[in-house]
């Protein structure tokens, strides 16, 4: 039982992480259609910008996210204006090779200016809670609670705001949106902004949680992705319960069944759901 | 109508080209590359199959190779079939798989179905890597032998004898994908791209041709592995990851999707490019990647498109 | 109001409008009519901001908004009812119907939304039904009632009768007449000649991207011409 | 005087860089301080090494390129570097044909070593050397049921498992299980929450020192505190980035007599003072394996006294003792540094860390020339 | 005459929505039936679940006496069911020609792989493509555009395509739904003719759409739909005059 409820915890936290991976995601997809590979990259440069505010500035940690949330911003923008702009009117896929180049921009940048070895956010977080056998670290809470927080403050901000119904109808029909009277040139930028900064949080939680390395990134884009269809593309609910559900579906895999094989089982059930949910878990049947 | 007539000019010109290639190149290095382009010439034209006519992005390419790859080298060490057969198996092995791969894969449009069959190349990727009983793991299968040796008549062994043998195989290849655009199915397949609803409801069942799309590229890919792994004699997960089956999209795509000879252009640009950019060293990456960005932006429709607009234009001008 | 002046414009490489000139005084309702492909939609995008004009002007109250972007022209006061029913399929009605009042800061907006569903009440009995799963029909009348909450000063219908059912058709044309009751402007394109021209103050023919004919609505519908071709008569 | 080119073809980008820079770093180092000291001597002609270092990001087809590259194009005979298991296999797959030499560094798959490759030699050990010396020295502390948590996938590292359970089993001990992680994954807990469960005697954490730092960590977090052995091989900033002191308190590090300052003789003292004075930052445990291939090399060209040569030069390599510079403790076998198969054997430790360092406790009990004969059996 | 299509008791739901209740009414070959009725009466989905786009959710479908409830959408074609969409759907990129051509896929004999190559009687069914097409486009008034892409041309000329389409496959049965949407008279004028003139072939029609002028014209007998039950049927004149028909419907405007 212990080990059950730990192993679930131990899945919750990767979860959160991935929650957030792919709400960014889903919003540039849902709204852009735009498969956007460079994310993970750039929620590693958030996280790696963070890490030069505290441990060569000495900035307080939340200044230091704040700050860098603020370049992820930016980064964002720029990378809406300079690249995916520029092809909005070709082909999806066209999209995505634009979003391989930047991947790959961004790895290099990430490699020029931090180096090949792993970094890690320093925190001084190294308390552990135990409870009847099961231990939660510090940390991992807090991780926890703040990916809670972002999802229900994105979440509130895409349904309830004036700007949130704005993105949504976008999303169903550009056309019409502009002639609501939607400003169809702001939406992408806020999109990019939102996502890029939903990013970066994920970038400071695994730095600081886990390590900031090479490949590291395309390896959350790649479970983001995975998220995305597990939950259904382009749903909000679907990226937080499909995240959830991955997260737990490893850490159980990898206590209970293999865990040399634990991703090949994550990927496994996301294709048996994809069987009987073509759409995805919360997806619209297009 | 230019392009047309000038098709099978073209064709026969780049034909003996590449025949007389190894002639042409007196440092060996470089007839090493065009093997392996040759290689992903084959590759990419499978994807274009699926990808750039069917309009269905698979990103399990790499995969596939991989699968091709690694039966041919067991097939040769473990049962010791001559290498020549288990070349031919192994697309066959490769078929079998993607068929099995298929059925969910295609249940799904469009970005889904690329997720699903990445998640398939992610599969086939980390059970290569922990089946080490089989397949070693990381440390890979060496000593995988050459088709024919130094006693038989012609001698793989030499790497001149072996590119015309990749030559002789990616022409062949480039070829069927010819027929195949040209036929009814590629017609068929060419409809699925543009309406996939109306197919079905003029009374064809999408969902086989879209199958058969999905498996003759996937022997492609597997062909290809296998002549990769008895060129190179050693083979690894490594090269069988995401990263290789996002090249072989790349080679479409750059050389313009949907056009018989953009891939080939695509598969020499991505195995060349890397190499030539080697001078940047530690920037290698960045402008790799800055590269791709500005000829997606520029050429949208890859190398082929751009020719037909230049084309397009100078006939307009004959006109005037 | 309104004044159009030799507009070209294009889909690509494509040239569809060679020299449209049209004007719409307040208050008055005028009537685009002609065939498939004759470039009354396109002129409609281009006043609208969905399609770059290559070539002349669009004035409206004064103030040049030609290739202004979209949502400074609905700021303006023009709102269109597209040609196709464009709603919001994943929104439910009552959503489509408020992104209609979006453009709106007043707090009158529950009121409209009132007044829209008495007008339609097919909407209200599915104001929960996401747009989408609408009836084509339904989603005619849906993309009508959403431009009706704009309040703008120039109404633009592209084609409001298109797939409805004959007593919806003549409820539409009761709506219209009563917003011109309301002294707000229409610019109206229909199909259905012979409403467009019963509805008309004025109205011009189109054919292949030029005005051809225009005229008061009686005028139009006593040419020999137009009735042969549009009304079948 | 004439000049050598000798090549490097190494992962200088990408997650093995780490691995892959020092040792190019060290390869050009040695290259200067013998080209300050005068040079290499073959018969009469003095030559001047020139290192040319390609990238091969430690994977296959690349290294195969790059390796290409510098034989076919640059014309080099001489090849050094090779960090990482995966490239390096690909690149002896089809050495034997080729008019070079080649010489691994850091690559510890067993089986680079038991192909009968003449011209080609390696200064590290395989992996399961070692991991017989470790089960040994972890059956003599009295544990008996051990869990496994490793890069089960890294050949290497499942070796090293293995022969550590050779020598429990021996000792009446047994793996009670064994828990794989991917070289990218940071979150063990999963794994250590199934261990944990199992309550083990001991801890053994195999696998490069990223992930398996915090193996550690996490299984303080865990509430774990079985004792906990490692073959990881990391440096104690590399650790201290990921977990604090306490964390790493009393944990054990079985490993070649990797250079440490602790472990180091003199040679190993004043390399990590030059190259921490050149690069600025102090120098990996790959780096020495790069920087003896040198000295070695240079030694067997003066044996062999003819530059183009190969076939001279790889056997001189195998007649070797083991050089002056050198700065790892290598084993010699019949007085020789590398065995008839190009295997070099360094000495094993046992490195525990002592609050905040690793320190140097013991020399582990390993035997080169039974290893050697072991290693010969195995040619396939 | 011999009925070509008839419907018993054919329902359809989509979670709450009863879009069709127990929906019964024949074809006979030949016969050209108008099926009308409200917005959102249960037309398209009629369409829609005749064709195989998605199951009935009871009741049954009798094409020429066989039963094709069951039957995937593509068989049903191969069986003579065919069909238009309401809004346009063709292939932009394919030439008039083309997608006419490609039509007749489901009456050819040789497998598609056969022709990669060119075996297995694909020539032959290249010529028997080839008249058949030409017969088509030049009774549907497409001849002139044969070669034209079809994401160009007008969309009247892509409602023609979409019924030419229809015919490629010798169905016994099309469903045209809306037509004529969009077109102006003389545009409607001609697809009258056309519908007229598919009759005369043997096949029987069974045309949705908004114009009564056009319904009356063309149609035998009309079948009327609310709320996805038939609420009457019979000749354009009973149905003119039929009082509930013109609450629901009609209106008092015609
Ligand atoms: N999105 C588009 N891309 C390319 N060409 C287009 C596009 N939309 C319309 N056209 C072409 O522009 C021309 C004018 O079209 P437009 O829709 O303005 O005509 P219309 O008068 O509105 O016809 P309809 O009565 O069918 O609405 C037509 O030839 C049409 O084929
Ligand atoms: N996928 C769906 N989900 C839910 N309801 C649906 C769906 N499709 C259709 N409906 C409902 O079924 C009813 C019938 O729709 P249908 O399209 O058949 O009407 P119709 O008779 O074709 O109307 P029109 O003449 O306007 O095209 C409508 O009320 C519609 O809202
Ligand atoms: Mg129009
Ligand atoms: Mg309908």
């Amino acid at each position: 039982m212990v080990e059950i409820v730990q192993q679930v915890i131990n899945g919750v936290t990767m979860g959160g992480v991935y929650v957030l991976i792919a709400l960014g995601l889903t919003t540039v997809f849902g709204i852009l259609g735009i498969a956007h590979f460079a994310h993970g990259s750039v929620s590693m440069f958030g996280g790696y910008i963070t890490f030069f505010f505290v441990a060569t500035q000495g900035l307080p940690l939340l200044v230091a996210i704040l700050l860098a949330m603020l370049v992820g911003l930016l980064v964002g923008i720029l990378i809406e204006f300079l690249a995916y702009r520029q092809v909005r009117d070709a082909s999806h896929i066209n999209a995505f090779i634009v979003a391989l180049g930047l991947t790959m921009m961004v790895e290099g940048v990430n490699l020029e200016l931090f180096g090949a070895d792993q970094l890690v956010i320093p925190t001084d977080f190294s308390r552990v809670f135990v409870l009847g056998g099961v231990t939660l670290p510090e940390l991992r809470l807090y991780v926890i609670l703040a990916a809670i927080g972002l999802v229900a403050a994105m979440t509130l901000f895409v349904e309830y705001t004036r700007t949130g119904q704005a993105i949504r109808a976008v999303a169903q029909n550009r056309d019409a949106a502009i002639l609501m009277g939607v400003n169809i040139n702001a939406i992408p930028v806020i999109v990019f902004g939102m996502s890029t900064m939903l990013g970066v949080a994920a970038g400071v939680m695994v730095g600081s949680l886990f390590a900031l390395a090479p490949g590291v990134g395309e390896g959350l884009v790649i479970k983001g992705f995975a998220v995305l269809i597990l939950g259904g593309l382009g749903s909000i609910p679907g990226a937080i319960l499909g995240g959830f559900v991955l997260g737990i579906t490893e850490a159980l895999a990898a206590g209970f069944i293999s865990s040399a094989y634990k991703d090949v089982i994550a990927f496994v059930v996301m294709i048996a759901v994809l069987l009987f949910r073509p759409q995805g878990l919360l997806g619209k049947k297009s | 109508m230019i392009t047309r007539l000038s098709t099978p000019l073209l064709c026969s010109a780049l034909l003996i080209f590449f025949v007389a290639l190894p002639q042409l190149l007196e440092i060996k290095y470089y007839l090493h590359l065009c093997i392996l382009a040759l290689i992903w010439v084959v590759v990419a034209q499978g994807q274009n199959l699926i990808q750039g006519y069917t309009g269905y992005v698979s990103i399990v390419q790499a995969g596939f190779m991989g699968i091709g790859a690694y039966s041919t080298a067991l097939l040769n060490l473990h049962f010791d079939l001559p290498a020549w057969l288990s070349i031919l198996l192994a697309p066959l092995v490769t078929a079998a798989f993607a068929l099995f791969a298929g059925y969910p894969s295609l249940r799904v449009k469009g970005h889904y179905f690329a997720i699903v069959t990445l998640a398939f190349n992610m599969v086939i990727f980390i059970v290569l890597l922990n089946f080490t009983d089989l397949t070693k793991g990381e440390a890979g299968l060496t000593g995988i032998p050459k088709p024919a040796g130094k006693e038989d008549l012609i001698n793989f062994g030499n790497r001149q004898n072996y590119y015309y043998l990749v030559l002789t195989v990616a022409a062949a290849f480039i070829g069927l994908t010819a027929l195949i655009v040209r036929s009814r199915m590629g017609q068929i397949l060419i409809a699925i791209r543009q309406n996939e609803n109306l197919v079905g409801s003029i009374g064809i069942a999408a969902w086989k041709y879209k199958l058969f799309a999905f498996v003759t590229s996937a022997v492609y890919a597997g062909l290809a592995g296998a002549l990769y792994a008895h060129y190179q004699s050693f083979i690894n997960p490594e090269i069988f990851g995401i990263a290789q089956s996002l090249d072989a999209i790349l080679a479409v795509i750059i050389g313009g999707s949907g056009t018989i000879f953009g891939p080939v252009i695509g598969a020499f640009i991505v195995v060349f490019l890397p190499e030539y950019l080697r001078f940047a060293d530690s920037f290698r990456l960045i402008i790799y990647g800055l590269i791709l960005v500005l000829a997606t932006i520029y050429m949208p429709r890859g190398i082929m498109g751009l020719l037909r607009d230049i084309t397009g234009r100078l006939t307009e001008r004959g006109k005037r | 109001m309104l004044e159009v002046r030799d507009l070209h414009a294009g889909y690509g490489k494509i040239p569809v409008l060679h020299g449209i000139d049209l004007d719409v005084m307040q208050g008055e309702c005028v009537a685009l009519i002609g065939a498939n492909g004759a470039g009354k939609s396109s002129t409609l995008k281009v006043i609208c901001g969905l399609l770059r004009a290559t070539k002349g002007s669009v004035r409206f109250l004064d103030q040049d908004i030609t290739n202004k972007s979209g949502h400074a022209i609905v700021k303006a006061g023009i709102t269109m009812c597209p040609e196709g029913r464009q709603v919001f399929p994943e929104m439910t009605v009552l959503q489509n119907l408020r992104m209609g009042a979006y453009s709106r800061r007043d707090k009158d907006q529950a009121h409209d939304l009132q007044q829209m569903m008495a007008m339609f009440p097919i909407l209200k009995s599915r104001s929960k039904q996401s747009a989408g799963t609408l009836s084509g029909g339904e989603q005619e009348m849906l993309a009508i009632a959403r431009a009706l909450m704009a309040r703008p000063k120039l109404f633009i219908f592209d084609e409001p009768s298109l797939g409805l059912a004959p007593k919806i058709v003549a409820e539409v044309e009761e709506t219209i007449v009563k917003i011109k009751a309301t002294g707000s402007t229409i610019l109206l394109v229909e199909q259905n000649s012979a409403m467009a021209l019963r509805l008309a103050d004025r109205a011009y023919l189109f054919e292949t991207g030029e005005v051809v004919l225009q005229g008061s609505g009686e005028e139009l519908q006593k040419d020999p011409q137009v009735a042969k071709a549009y009304l079948g008569h | 005087d004439k000049e050598l080119s000798i090549g490097v073809s190494d992962a200088l980008t990408g997650g093995a860089a780490v691995y892959g820079l020092p040792q190019s770093n060290a390869v050009a180092m040695a290259a200067d301080e013998i080209n300050a000291a005068g040079g290499i001597t073959v018969g009469d002609d003095v030559y001047m090494l020139n290192v040319i270092a390609y990238d091969d990001k430690a994977n296959p087809t690349e290294a195969s390129n790059s390796v290409r590259k510098l034989l076919d194009r640059d014309g080099v005979k001489y090849l050094l570097g090779f960090c990482c298991s995966g490239a390096t296999g690909a690149v002896a797959s089809f050495i034997a044909d080729e008019d070079a030499v080649m010489l691994v560094g850091n690559a510890a798959e067993r089986s680079i070593t038991t192909r009968g490759l003449e011209n080609l030699v390696r200064t590290r050990p395989p992996a399961d050397f070692t991991g017989a010396a470790a089960g040994t020295f972890v059956a003599n502390k009295g544990h008996k049921r051990v869990a496994v948590l490793g890069a089960l996938e890294t050949s290497f590292y499942a070796m090293y498992v293995d022969a550590f359970e050779r020598e429990l089993n021996k000792a009446g001990g047994e793996i009670i299980t064994r828990e794989a992680f991917a070289i990218k994954d940071r979150d063990m807990s999963p794994q250590l929450t199934k261990i944990r469960e199992m309550k083990p005697d001991a801890i053994l954490v195999v696998g490069y020192v990223e992930p398996a730092a915090f193996v550690y960590r996490q299984a303080v977090e865990l509430g774990i505190d079985a004792p906990r052995y490692g073959f990881t091989s990391g440096s104690e900033e590399q650790f201290l980035r990921v977990a604090n002191s306490d964390q790493m308190e009393g944990v054990w590090d079985l490993r070649p007599t990797e250079l440490t300052l602790l472990s180091a003789n003199d040679n190993g003292i004043a390399f990590h003072k030059n190259y921490s004075d050149r690069y600025g930052s102090s120098p990996s445990p790959s780096a020495p394996y790069a920087y003896d291939q040198v000295y070695a090399l240079k030694h067997a060209l003066e044996a062999a006294g003819d530059v183009d040569d190969t076939a001279a030069v790889a056997a001189a390599l195998r007649e070797l003792g083991v050089p002056s510079e050198a700065v790892m403790n290598y084993l010699p076998v019949d007085g020789k540094m590398f065995d008839a198969n190009g295997q070099a054997y360094t000495t094993n430790g046992a490195f525990q860390w002592q609050d905040g360092h690793w320190v140097y406790v013991q020399e582990l009990p390993s035997d080169a020339k039974a290893y050697s004969a072991f290693l010969s059996g195995l040619g396939e | 005459m011999t009925t070509a299509l008839s419907v018993e008791k054919l329902s359809k739901s989509f979670g709450g929505v009863n879009a069709l209740r127990d929906l019964s009414f024949e074809v006979a070959g030949s016969e050209i039936v108008g099926l009308i009725g409200p917005n959102g009466s249960g037309k398209s989905t009629t369409v829609n679940t005749l064709a195989g786009v998605f199951p009935a959710s009871s009741g049954t479908i009798r094409l020429a006496g066989t039963a094709i409830q069951n039957k995937p959408q593509h068989r049903r074609v191969a069986m003579g069911l065919a069909r238009t969409f309401q809004t346009a759907s063709v292939f932009p990129e394919l030439s008039v020609r083309q997608q006419i051509a490609l039509a007749c896929e489901p009456t050819l004999s040789a497998h598609p792989v056969g022709s990669i190559f060119g075996f297995g009687g694909a020539r032959s069914d290249q010529l028997a493509i080839q008249d058949r097409v030409d017969d088509i486009l030049d009774l549907t008034g497409l001849s002139a555009l044969a070669e034209s892409e079809v994401g160009t041309i007008s969309a009247a000329q892509q409602r023609f395509l979409m019924v030419a389409t229809t015919l490629a496959a010798q169905p016994k049965v099309v469903l045209l739904d809306e037509p004529a949407a969009g077109m102006i008279s003389q545009e409607r004028d001609a697809l009258c003719d056309l519908i007229v003139a598919i009759g005369k072939r043997g096949i029987a029609v069974l045309v949705i759409e908004h114009h009564m002028a056009l319904i009356m014209r063309v149609c035998h007998r009309i079948v009327v739909l609310n709320f996805g039950a038939k609420i009457a049927e019979g000749s354009p004149e009973e149905i003119r005059n039929d009082q509930a028909v013109i609450d629901a419907y009609l209106g008092e405007a015609v």
